[in-house]
């Protein structure tokens, strides 16, 4: 389904971003009649078909150079990626999470702290770590929303509240898509830098994957700050983050030299990390809330019950024991997840 | 609860601003695709605004 | 019930800009915004051949079919409208039209390209025939006066034909045989999936 | 959602029009309508800068619910005579429809057309008068201008006499506004009145006028029709002329037949060719005797027609034997078996039709070109028949009409020329006294104790101008050299040598520039004072005729009352005239009518004066009646023979569209009208005719001959009246002489006269009845006489392929002053240097200097111009238009992809160009394309408004400027006159390109 030609052309197309790919001439004698040789659209066409993301391209007068493009053929790709390949990864992709989730919730229920509550609590996020994650947090549901409108709203959302309403939603959902995308980019920009260093693959990610985590009762494995599953969090959320950055700008700024290959390209790069990147952090949001106990307060206070951490990131705890002692304080019974 | 709050505040803030900043950059297609020698009087019809009703 | 298309016939087409300014006259479309325009292939080669390309007002439009919000609609004369209270500017319809049809009046993207235009084959939009407030946003509405598009019926070489799509076809193919050559009907397969056989 | 079905009526059926193909009107029905869709849904979104498209209060649509007014006018553009159809509401130009009922322009329309509107609302207009005081412009009214121009006239009269203030009028007067100019300059006392043809179709008129009689196209765009072959040389009608290709193409079709383009650029017509030929630019002789090459030395001649019809065609034979197709292939660059493939069938599939424009025209030896052009039709046989014939399209509206009334320096209107005879005959049309006339002109002794009089010498042309002013006063046969320039709708960018123009332009004591647009004249910085700018009204604003390049004269209406403060030309040169002392006399028979500004000349009066006077090119029977009634019934002609249909009504029936000249005798008479002019196929009351008796009967010439076994020389005389040929119901069965009194005494056909005729006669005749002709004769009786007996009044002769009174009587190869092949020019040098029109021609001297320089090192790129399809002229109307200027914002130069690789040029980058005059530059934009060949470069002649570099908006007043302004070519294009009219050479020069 993803694999429309656009994708095998993912390389050439970044290549070929430069406007005005003359067509192949047909070859043609000067003395011959040209009119009898005049070219002809399945001519062109046939020429362009060992690199479908060219247009038949023209010279025109007026300084608008995309005028110039006089049929592209990849209109016939975007759209059928627009109604269907979006529409279908989308479909499977977010509420398949939201029953995967719902399932690993039947089986495995909340994942408890298996010692208990401590009296005792660690430092696990800084003020300005929280404020950085909730920036971010906050704008892709925001992002998130809006873009899932775009892609689902004419389904579901326009024949309930109608025509005009919708529209007056989508636009405002679009104003907002795009300058909240701001407070986003900025937020993956310092996530990466604050916590790249405490998410380089190690070798006891490895065994963490293995016994995936522990949660489903293979004992607890040892792990750093963050665990394999919080690295590949952070990496899809950098990585995802990072694309639709990318390419939203890209579709945003709409730069002259961007073939029109090149924006559709943008635009599905950009609607797929997005639907796959809202399923992933669906999973993000269960584990952080109802998914595990003591879990929410490493982002909603800042520190975390010190059994909990040593559950689950002994090495961790290990290091600010031995490094930053302070961090770690009697404090009072720890309250339940809100 | 403080760092949530500043967040929103921020995502706000950084918001409104890239919307001012932007939609002051914003080229009209008039202006876009006039070249150096051309004077052209910029249509108000592109810049914004609803349509006049009568 | 008429089926509207635009046919280009290349080999009369002589990219005199007519139903470019004809359009502009017929709508007073602004600067910067080209509902129609000439494009010329192959220029200054032998073979060189120029078409004038706007809306093709296609059957089953792709502009219609990745609109968010919806805001095409189809005539009953088959042409495709669409309704700028409705569109948002998000730009889908230009990447999935194969014409490059669909036009903004801001040329960056920075909050909105603002409300899409494009050819209406001169017909104007979902307001009321040839009220003040459809001309306001779309221009003219010629057909609703039993009129077709300024820019077929202004083309100086007669190249570019306006109507219904089987009336066009076969004045065409009559052309086609007396002359004995053509160039194809440009867009017509990708647009209407047809081909005129001649 | 809702469906609304909302039945309209409809109208107007329009598919029927696109081709012969007759269909059922649309039924169109019905539109979604989104269900709770308001208005006001996306006002608060709205301002959060959701931008639309949408109309301007500016421009208010047609509303359906008030009456409309059509009106008719035509496009100012280009001389096809497009109808301009107009809706009108309260006074305002609302909408624009197709002109389906115009035979010429079937509904079509070329961008210029369909943008026609804008011209009467568009804000760039001058709005009010203007004088420039101390570099400021300053608003001033129409009296104040007008008394302080003809003050300064009257002072500069007084001072240096007449010939002092030149007057360049403009093609797109209407014809009775031309005239009217013409009369005016005749009036203040001066031959310097010129305009638009001068660098258009000067040479053509001079070129096919000595060849077979009259100046013109002899068939029309819709006789093209009729051709099998075509040869389009020297012009690009898919850009200047773009509906005539509706002709051109339908023929192409219809007929399979060849079009075949000749040209130094492969443009957009000739995409539409069946074969294109690239020639080096300025070798259009040697190309056309390739073609007779083949032609004689095959036999393929029409040896009948020449025997029958043509004068001189072996010393053209003589001419084309040394141009065997080595020598062709070397000097043009064409090979010589395409040559001979185009020469057979030009010759063999006939009937075969040459279209030309100022490609051919535009050189030094433009005159040449043409005459060498009509040799090969005449050696064909192709003039005189449907689908045959010189097609030459002509420039702006009214360029031909223009021409024919006279504006032009060697004539008075209508071609009586300019001694006494003519003086004599206007001076009877115009009841005024010959010797108060004679008066107005300024004379000088002569040798021998004569008197030079200014009233019987050619004036000064448009090209050369700005020489008249700077000159040394002992450099021109004048008494002063120029001090004043009237200049109605003329552009200042539209002759060579602009940086020397400049001079001129400086030098000036008054500048007058009537005109809509402010022009390129008030972009050129270096005046002061002294110029006025008078806001004009177009031709749009004006009731009047024109003369469409076939010679159809078409009635326009004014469409809207003038603009702003703008005024009709009739009112302008009216008030100008009563303030110069002389507009009792000169309106003396014209009425007027209540304008914009009170009393002015009513167009129709004027129409009828020209009626009274014309009789020498058929412009006699268009009364304004007659044209307005071809106007109302515009569909019931024919598009192809132009003839109105057997259903016509009365008012026209039997009429040609637009009556073309020439269209004989009175009104009363009812002359159809000649669509082809030399048509020996027609009756001549049908508009059939044969060639103009023109130069004399016989002609003296020195042959060489063997007797007793010697060579010698004798005199012989050689006939020049058609033998065997004449026109269908003729009388006489041979050729004869132009019709005079004398003639028809002779022929015993006077008595046929009627009294009122003949009192005419007697009147104009004095005591020299007999001198009395068929062209001044205005009781039409003569022309009425020889026509019942089936004779042309101009008389039946033969064409001449030797024009023995021009400087090459038989067309010779000379190369362009400035040419890179400098072995060619020491064998086809240009002219010696010789005196012309009060000046000095010094073509040889430049050449010389620039082979001496060796410039075509220095400057390796041949340098031609050309026109674009959205701009017209000198441009600064048309760059004004917002839907024109749109698609062509950048001044260019097209340059070969070698060349420009050559040079570090990419494709939109600014470049230089040097030309090889004045160290003169200009900054453009490289089009890098193969439309043109290597070594050569093209530009477009439109642009003015910098100057070597520097943007000149700011000298234009404020909001007047053109929308685009760029470099103008004539910058760098440089010095060369046709001998025989002074024609710029505006098609070849050499240039220099570097990356700027």
């Amino acid at each position: 389904m993803i694999a429309t030609p656009l994708f095998r052309h993912l390389f050439p197309a970044l290549l070929a971003m430069l406007l005005c790919v003359a067509p192949v001439a047909a070859q043609q004698p000067s003395a011959v009649n040209p009119t009898a040789s005049s070219v002809t659209e399945k001519q062109l066409l046939d020429a362009l078909k060992p690199n479908s993301t060219d247009t038949i391209a023209g010279r025109v007068s007026i300084p608008d150079v995309r005028a110039g493009n006089l049929i592209q053929p990849t209109g016939v790709e975007f759209r059928a990626y627009q109604t269907t390949t979006i529409f279908q990864v989308g479909a499977i992709a977010i509420p398949g999470m939201l029953a995967l989730l719902a399932l690993f919730y039947l089986i495995r229920g909340r994942v408890r702290i298996q010692g208990g509550p401590s009296a005792q609590t660690i430092v696990r996020f800084a003020w300005f770590s929280r404020f950085v994650h909730w920036m971010t947090a906050t704008s892709f549901i925001a992002l998130g929303l809006s873009g899932l409108n775009l892609v689902f709203g004419k389904t579901l959302l326009l024949p309930v509240i109608g025509a005009s309403a919708f529209s007056a939603m989508s636009q405002l959902g679009k104003f907002v898509h795009d300058y909240v995308s701001f407070a986003f980019a900025l937020g993956i920009f310092l996530m990466f830098v604050m916590w790249v260093k405490d998410n380089l693959p190690a070798l006891r990610d490895i065994r963490w994957i293995v016994q995936f985590g522990g949660m489903l009762g293979f004992g607890h494995p040892t792990a750093d700050r963050f665990n394999a599953g919080q690295k590949l969090m952070f990496w899809a959320t950098i990585l995802g983050g990072g694309t639709l950055a990318v390419s939203g700008y890209i579709m945003m700024f709409r730069p002259v030299s961007f073939a029109i290959s090149a924006m559709q390209l943008a635009t599905v790069v950009h609607g797929l990390t997005g639907v796959v990147l809202v399923a992933i952090i669906l999973a993000h949001i269960y584990i952080g809330t109802v998914g595990m106990e003591g879990a929410f307060r490493a982002m909603g206070r800042g520190t975390v019950d010190l059994n909990w951490a040593k559950e689950h990131h002994s090495v961790w705890v290990e290091k600010v024991a031995r490094k930053r002692p302070k961090d770690i304080s009697g404090g009072p019974a720890p309250a339940p997840a809100e | 609860m403080t760092s949530f709050i500043a967040a929103v505040l921020a995502v706000v803030a950084i918001s409104v601003g890239a919307s001012f900043l932007l939609e002051t950059q914003q080229q009209t297609v008039d202006k876009t695709y006039a070249t150096s020698g051309t004077r052209v009087d910029l249509d108000p019809r592109l810049s914004g605004g609803v349509a006049p009703k009568h | 019930m008429a089926r509207m298309k635009f046919l280009c016939d290349a080999d009369r087409c002589i990219e005199c800009n007519a139903c470019v300014t004809a359009c502009k006259n017929e709508n007073d479309v602004p600067w910067g915004i080209n509902r129609r325009r000439v494009v010329t292939i192959n220029d200054g080669k032998p073979g060189e051949r120029s078409v004038s390309m706007a809306c093709m007002h296609c059957t089953d439009a792709p502009c219609a079919a990745v609109c968010p919000v919806d805001c095409f609609y189809t005539t009953a004369d088959a042409v495709v409208l669409h309704s700028k209270d409705l569109c948002i500017g998000c730009g889908y319809c230009f990447y999935a039209c194969p014409f490059g049809a669909p036009q903004y009046p801001k040329a960056a993207n920075f909050g909105s390209r603002g409300k899409m235009d494009k050819c209406t084959y001169c017909a104007g939009g979902p307001e009321a025939d040839n009220s003040p407030e459809e001309f306001a946003q779309y221009g003219g509405n010629r057909l609703a006066e039993g009129k077709l598009p300024l820019c077929a019926e202004m083309c100086s070489t007669k190249a570019l034909l306006a109507g219904d799509g089987q009336i066009i076809a076969q004045i065409y193919k009559e052309r086609v045989a007396k002359r004995g050559y053509g160039s194809g009907a440009w867009g017509w397969k990708t647009a209407y999936k047809e081909d005129i056989a001649t | 959602m809702l469906t609304k079905r909302s039945d309209t009526k409809t109208r107007r059926a329009r598919l029927a029009h696109i081709d012969a193909h007759g269909h059922t009107p649309l039924d169109r029905r019905s539109f979604l309508r989104n269900a709770g869709m308001t208005a006001t849904g996306l006002a608060a979104v709205g301002t959060l800068g959701a931008a639309t498209v949408q109309k301007a209060h500016a421009l208010p649509p047609v509303d359906l619910g008030k009456p409309t007014t059509v009106k008719k006018n035509i496009c100012t553009h280009c001389s096809v005579g497009c109808t301009v159809t107009a809706e009108v509401q309260n006074g305002v130009w609302v909408g624009q429809e197709p002109s389906w009922d115009s035979p010429i322009n079937r509904g079509t329309h070329c961008a210029k057309g369909a943008a026609i509107r804008e011209i009467v609302f568009g804000d760039r207009r001058l709005k009010y008068p203007m004088k420039l005081v101390d570099g400021e412009y300053n608003k001033i009214s129409w009296a104040q201008a007008l008394d302080e121009i003809s003050a300064k006239m009257l002072e500069i009269r007084e001072k240096s006499g007449p010939e002092s203030v030149w007057w360049l009028g403009s093609a797109k007067f209407t014809n009775e506004a031309a005239y009217l100019y013409r009369k005016m300059a005749a009036f203040w006392g001066t031959n310097s009145v010129d305009h638009q043809a001068r660098i258009c179709h000067s040479t053509t008129v001079a070129g096919v006028a000595n060849t077979w009689g009259y100046g013109a196209q002899t068939n029309s765009y819709n006789d093209i029709r009729n051709s099998k072959t075509m040869i389009i040389m020297g012009g690009n009608p898919a850009e200047a002329h773009p509906v005539s290709l509706q002709h051109v193409l339908t023929g192409k079709e219809i007929n399979r037949a060849n079009l075949i383009v000749i040209d130094p650029r492969m443009t957009r017509t000739a995409a539409h060719a069946t074969e294109y030929v690239r020639i080096r630019a300025g070798t259009d002789i040697p190309v056309i005797y390739g073609l007779l090459y083949h032609i004689f030395e095959n036999g393929w001649e029409d040896k009948t027609f020449i025997e029958q019809r043509v004068h001189g065609m072996n010393d053209v034979r003589a001419e084309a034997k040394k141009w065997d197709p080595k020598t062709v292939e070397d000097v043009t660059g064409v090979p010589g078996e395409q040559l001979k493939r185009v020469a057979e069938m030009f010759a063999k599939q006939k009937p075969s039709t040459l279209i030309w424009c100022m490609g051919a025209t535009q050189h030094t030896v433009g005159t040449a070109n043409v005459r060498a052009y009509c040799t090969l039709l005449l050696a064909t046989g192709n003039v005189g028949a449907p689908g045959t014939g010189a097609n030459i399209f002509r420039g702006h509206t009214n360029v031909q009409g223009a021409t024919d009334l006279g504006l032009d320096v060697i004539t008075l209107p209508l071609y009586y020329g300019l001694d006494d005879n003519a003086w004599r005959h206007w001076s009877r049309v115009w009841e005024v006294d010959f010797e108060w006339l004679d008066g107005r002109f300024d004379k000088k002794p002569g040798p021998n104790n004569t008197t030079i009089n200014y009233r019987s010498l050619p004036g000064i042309p448009s090209t050369r101008w700005f020489d008249a002013v700077t000159i040394a006063k002992d450099q021109i046969d004048q008494r002063d050299t120029l001090k004043a320039a009237i200049v109605f709708g003329h552009g200042g960018n539209t002759v060579p040598r602009m940086p020397e123009m400049m001079k001129g332009l400086a030098a000036l004591d008054l500048l007058v520039v009537a005109d809509p647009h402010p022009t390129n004249f008030v972009s050129l910085a270096g005046r002061k004072n002294g110029t006025y700018l008078l806001p004009i009204a177009t031709s749009l604003e004006c009731d009047g005729s024109r003369t469409a390049s076939n010679r159809s004269l078409q009635w326009g209406e004014k469409i809207v009352e003038p603009i702003f403060e703008s005024a009709t030309d009739y009112w302008a040169i009216y008030e100008l005239a009563k303030r110069l002392g002389f507009a009792d006399k000169m309106f003396k028979n014209i009425a007027m009518v209540k304008g914009k500004f009170g009393d002015e000349p009513e167009a129709e009066s004027i129409l009828r004066e020209i009626n009274k006077g014309g009789f020498s090119t058929g412009y006699c029977g268009q009364s304004p009646e007659r044209l307005k009634a071809h106007m109302k019934n515009q569909k019931h002609f024919d598009i192809v023979t132009l003839k109105a249909n057997a259903d016509a009504p009365a008012e026209i029936a039997g009429d040609h569209y637009g009556l073309p000249w020439p269209c004989w005798g009175t009104p009363a008479q009812r002359h159809p009208g000649t669509p082809l002019l030399y048509n020996t196929n027609l009756h001549v009351k049908d508009g059939g005719g044969t060639f103009r008796a023109r130069f004399g009967v016989e002609r003296m010439m020195k042959v060489k001959a063997q007797e007793n076994g010697q060579e010698i020389e004798k005199e012989v005389k050689e006939n020049l009246l058609a033998e065997g040929s004449y026109s269908l119901g003729s009388e006489i069965k041979d050729g004869y002489p132009e019709f005079t009194m004398a003639v028809l005494k002779k022929l015993g056909w006077d008595t046929d006269l009627t009294a009122d005729e003949r009192t005419t006669i007697d009147k104009i005749g004095g005591n020299n009845i007999d001198g009395v002709s068929w062209a001044t004769d205005f009781s039409g009786g003569i022309q009425r006489v020889a026509i019942a007996h089936g004779c042309s009044p101009f008389g039946n002769a033969k064409a001449r392929a030797n024009a023995w009174n021009l400087p090459d009587p038989v067309p010779v190869h000379r190369e362009p002053i400035y040419s890179p092949r400098i072995d060619l020019v020491a064998k086809y040098p240009t002219r010696p240097d010789f005196k012309s029109f009060r000046m000095t021609n010094a073509g040889f001297s430049v050449q010389k200097a620039a082979v001496d320089k060796g410039i075509g090192k220095s400057f390796p790129i041949i340098l031609t111009s050309g026109r674009l399809v959205e701009y017209e002229g000198g441009g600064e109307e048309t760059r004004s238009n917002r839907w024109l200027a749109e698609l062509q914002q950048d001044m260019f130069v097209e340059i070969h992809p070698a060349d420009a690789a050559a040079r570090g040029i990419v494709e939109g980058g600014w470049v230089w160009v040097d030309g090889p005059e004045n160290n003169a530059k200009i900054k453009v934009k490289a089009l890098v394309t193969e439309r043109v060949g290597k070594g050569v470069a093209w530009m477009p002649f439109h642009f003015g408004g910098w100057y070597q570099g520097e943007d000149q908006r700011k000298n234009y007043p404020a909001g007047t400027d053109p929308i685009v302004l760029g470099e103008s070519v004539n910058i760098i294009t440089t010095y060369g006159f046709d001998p025989v009219t002074a024609m710029h050479e505006g098609k070849v020069t050499l240039c220099q390109i570097r990356a700027a």
